[in-house]
């Protein structure tokens, strides 16, 4: 990627050199089918295995409660709509978020089609949902709690550990899209009472189109993708040999460095955010100030929008992202800012800056330099700025 | 995503900024993504002296805005009131079928300013109808 | 794959290097999500555009009709559960064929539990459908005919042509499983009538975990896996942009080198056929002779079983396949080669070679020569066999 | 996928063959994978002389085979009774999960063959019963 200075790590990662090699002999050499019989689809049976094991030990799971998927997106589908039909018996109503992934979302309002009752919970404005709602939102055909454990846009943290126990003492499952927690945050599927959880492999530094799911032993969940019987007849169609291993390498090299990486990630955080509020006027932080993730900055500036922002970022040379809905296509702004109570103008002026490893203080420092002046030059041109 | 002259209009856009006391101002929004567009005219014997604008959203809509300030200045009303969001889009090369919507705005927007000097100078222009409260195209269907 | 000589294409090939080199920058450098705005993601979004384009020539299709998937069997699934609920209203009965590969019969008996009536079609002994029988099959509330291109198993290439004609005159949708007929087939979605079609990569030397869907434009189908708007809002979920390239790549290389390989591919399968049928007694060929896979052998030994000779022949440097029910884990032996009428014991005493690129003649005149002795040494174990 | 034993014993099987007038003969069939197992015995004065075996069936189920004719031979008929499908796992360092009603087979074979030679001569052996119609473990649910 040339030049450029990559600030968007939660749309996307770049796969380590590291786990490209280790993926390149299963793509050309040991390339079998490790459903096969002979030898040398050994190879592929125990790269699979070997995958497994280390994606269990990084959320604290058995081997035999991951289930590879072909990323986040899948994960969401299926955990939801299988316990849709799974525990359709005891009850046909789901719990859920306002500031979901639309993996997550658009999934509960197909099942709202097909009959089922979603509650879409509130968040506050650092999009931090509320515990007693959630309590109070259960109700005896509740089958289903499904809460993220960090935001993708604002990066805020959700209380997991609470949800877990609330789901635990109402026995009613429990999933989380950690999506975007994976590789960052220490997570602990059996402390925190998790049932579900959906992992994506992409925003880990690790390949694309590989993610899992995490089921506790003892749910009830069919295969949502019907065929042969890979995963346990959970999951049917051939192993994706390389992306798996790439997977397995990739969440194991995040948590053996973990926490210096995350010291790196915050320290630059943190000074992103103190001097873009300091030097820009009119701009706030989203998201919650601490229960943040480590490389989550995502900052408003009122009187812009925000694809005419990105596309000036990148004409320096920076690569970011934004909830405006110029960016997205859609008719609105980002749901999650404005589920945080942002009006439909500040959403759409909203900045997401995510670090990740190739991240130096010297982007950092770019990025300050340059950002004033393309605020300023955006506002100049603004119909809503006044000065 | 965007042609080289759509890239050129929006790092450098044309008559960008305000006119004082304007013949006729138009703004005008697009609820599809909550964008604005302000059009100020200077007319004078009936031609297009000078035009500025101020637009609220995303690269295609800054370009727009800042071809179709070119496309209008020196014109007649009535050839001013011809700029449609065709014209505008070809003179930019084109654009991406999901921002076709805000050509559309930067043809209300002259239409809003001629409106306005229709009527602060009480003529009728004809074909001209009164601005819309809000301008999109019709969608297109995702196709089934 | 060291020494090995490896007969088993069908089950899945090894990414040719040229495709492995595509693939290789979109890991690393190009790696952006395609979705992204700054520049630097364009060659991501160009890099799916031409695999795109690369998949649709090679089947006669437009590129806007080509949609990823993370494989054949969510493509199957898809097309499948796709029609049946976007055409409910129309009616709730499915006409398939009992030789379709999993993905496919189980998506169908996934369906029957929801309500829906599924036609299991017979075959003859060579495996084809009966064009007779799909005509009397189709009924007022058919919405959907699913027959596969070919056969995974014993080959057998179905009447495709006539079936999307009958399907066109009762105004039913047609889909066809081509996973194992692209690449070495010539097809032709809009002579042959086809709305959907499923493919897979890691058949024709591209990598695992990635396929496609060809939807027919105009055909009513909604997403099967929610969430965001990737795929013209039918497919969600990060594309896997490196596989796409692979995949596209890969069926280029298919199609600019068909004739000839499927040349080679024949050579060598004639032989291997006559001369095992030729060299060891009470053995016979399953499939039909000439409407057949180029690279497919298939052939059942009477009173041996098939995972004793998978490993006999793996101890020799030789992986192949079976239809044995030892080798499937399952309860029945290869449903394939039941529905053709084979009894229970010589279902399980089969053997199916694919032949691929890195196989040479000197390859199956080493399979020629181990081959007879091995199966002499199970029958000399076998109750069944008394000479 | 498998032991070493496992392949050791399925590449040189032990005892494979018939015997002609056996003591007692077994044959065993497991409608799971429609497999089929006989075991030959040879017994004189309450000792497992000789055995033989034929098998069609899997890797695991010749391997089985072979070995529970090692286990068995020289063993008294009540000790070679004791011959368990666990004990033949144990000798071949263990068997995959979905193979473990091969060694199921082998069991009820030696079973079927002492209950053929109790009948011969009209004996009755302590712990014995009728060999089953068809041979297969409880099966593991898939949990849920
Ligand atoms: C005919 C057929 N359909 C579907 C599939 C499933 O494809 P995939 O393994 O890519 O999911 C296969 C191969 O496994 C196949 O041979
Ligand atoms: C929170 C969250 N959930 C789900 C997804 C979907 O993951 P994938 O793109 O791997 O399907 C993403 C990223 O796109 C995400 O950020
Ligand atoms: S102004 Fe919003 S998309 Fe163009
Ligand atoms: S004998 Fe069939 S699986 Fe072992």
């Amino acid at each position: 990627m040339d030049q450029a200075i990559y600030f968007d790590y939660a749309a996307t990662t770049p796969t380590k050199k590291e786990v490209v090699d280790e993926m390149l002999p299963y793509f050309t050499t040991n390339f079998g089918n490790p459903s096969s019989v002979y030898s040398i689809a050994n190879k592929s049976r125990e790269a699979v295995l070997t995958a497994r094991e280390q994606i269990a030990k990084a959320i604290h799971a058995k081997d035999d409660e991951i289930f590879f998927t072909s990323g986040g997106t899948e994960a969401d589908n299926w955990a939801i709509k299988g316990v849709a039909e799974n525990y359709q018996s005891k009850g046909k109503h789901i719990i859920t978020s306002k500031i979901e992934h639309h993996a997550v979302l658009h999934t509960c309002e197909y099942l709202e089609k097909q009959g089922y009752e979603v509650t879409y919970l509130e968040v506050d404005e650092d999009g931090l949902i509320s515990v007693e709602a959630l309590k109070n939102a259960i109700r005896e055909d509740t089958i289903l709690i499904t809460i993220m454990y960090a935001n993708n846009e604002i990066g805020t943290i959700q209380p997991i550990k609470e949800i877990g126990q609330i789901a635990k003492e109402n026995g009613v499952l429990f999933h989380t899209d950690a999506v975007q927690a994976i590789g960052t945050e220490a997570i602990d599927v059996k402390e925190y009472n998790i049932d579900l959880l959906s992992m994506s492999a992409h925003k880990l530094y690790g390949p694309k189109g590989i993610g899992a799911l995490y089921i506790k032993k003892g749910t009830k969940m069919k295969a949502y993708i019907h065929g042969g019987t890979q995963e346990r007849r959970r999951r049917a169609g051939t192993e994706n040999v390389p992306a798996i291993v790439g997977f397995g390498k990739a969440i194991k090299l995040a948590y053996n460095n973990r926490e210096d990486n995350n010291k790196k990630l915050i320290t630059l955080r943190d000074k992103l955010i103190s001097e873009i509020l300091d030097k820009v006027p009119y701009s706030r932080l989203n998201g919650h100030q601490t229960k943040r993730l480590a490389n989550n900055v995502n900052i408003s500036f009122e009187f812009i929008e925000g694809e005419s922002l990105l596309i000036m970022l990148d004409m320096k040379g920076i690569c970011a992202s934004s909830g405006s809905a110029c960016t997205s296509g859609s008719l609105d702004p980002s749901h999650v800012l404005m589920a945080i109570g942002l009006p439909h103008e500040k959403a759409h002026g909203s900045l997401r800056i995510t670090l990740g490893d190739r991240n130096t203080e010297e982007d950092v420092d770019y990025l300050l330099e340059v950002l004033p002046d393309i605020v300023k030059r955006l506002r100049d041109m603004s119909p809503l700025y006044e000065d | 995503m965007y042609t080289e002259k759509v890239m050129d209009h929006f790092s450098n856009p044309r008559n960008m900024g305000e006119l004082e006391n304007a013949s006729g101002v138009g703004t005008v929004g697009n609820a599809k993504c909550g964008d604005i567009m302000r059009i100020f005219l200077d007319i004078d014997n009936n031609i297009v002296k000078d035009v500025r604008f101020k637009t609220f959203g995303c690269g295609a809509a800054v370009a727009t805005s800042s071809i179709a300030t070119e496309l209008v200045k020196g014109k007649t009303v009535e050839d001013a009131l011809k700029v449609t969001n065709k014209a505008v889009m070809d003179a930019l090369d084109g654009l991406p079928k999901a921002k076709v919507h805000c050509s559309l705005l930067a043809e209300e927007a002259i239409h809003a300013a001629l409106w306005d000097y229709a009527q602060k100078n009480n003529i009728e222009i004809e074909g001209l109808e009164p601005p819309k409260e809000d301008i999109h195209e019709h969608e297109e269907e995702d196709d089934e």
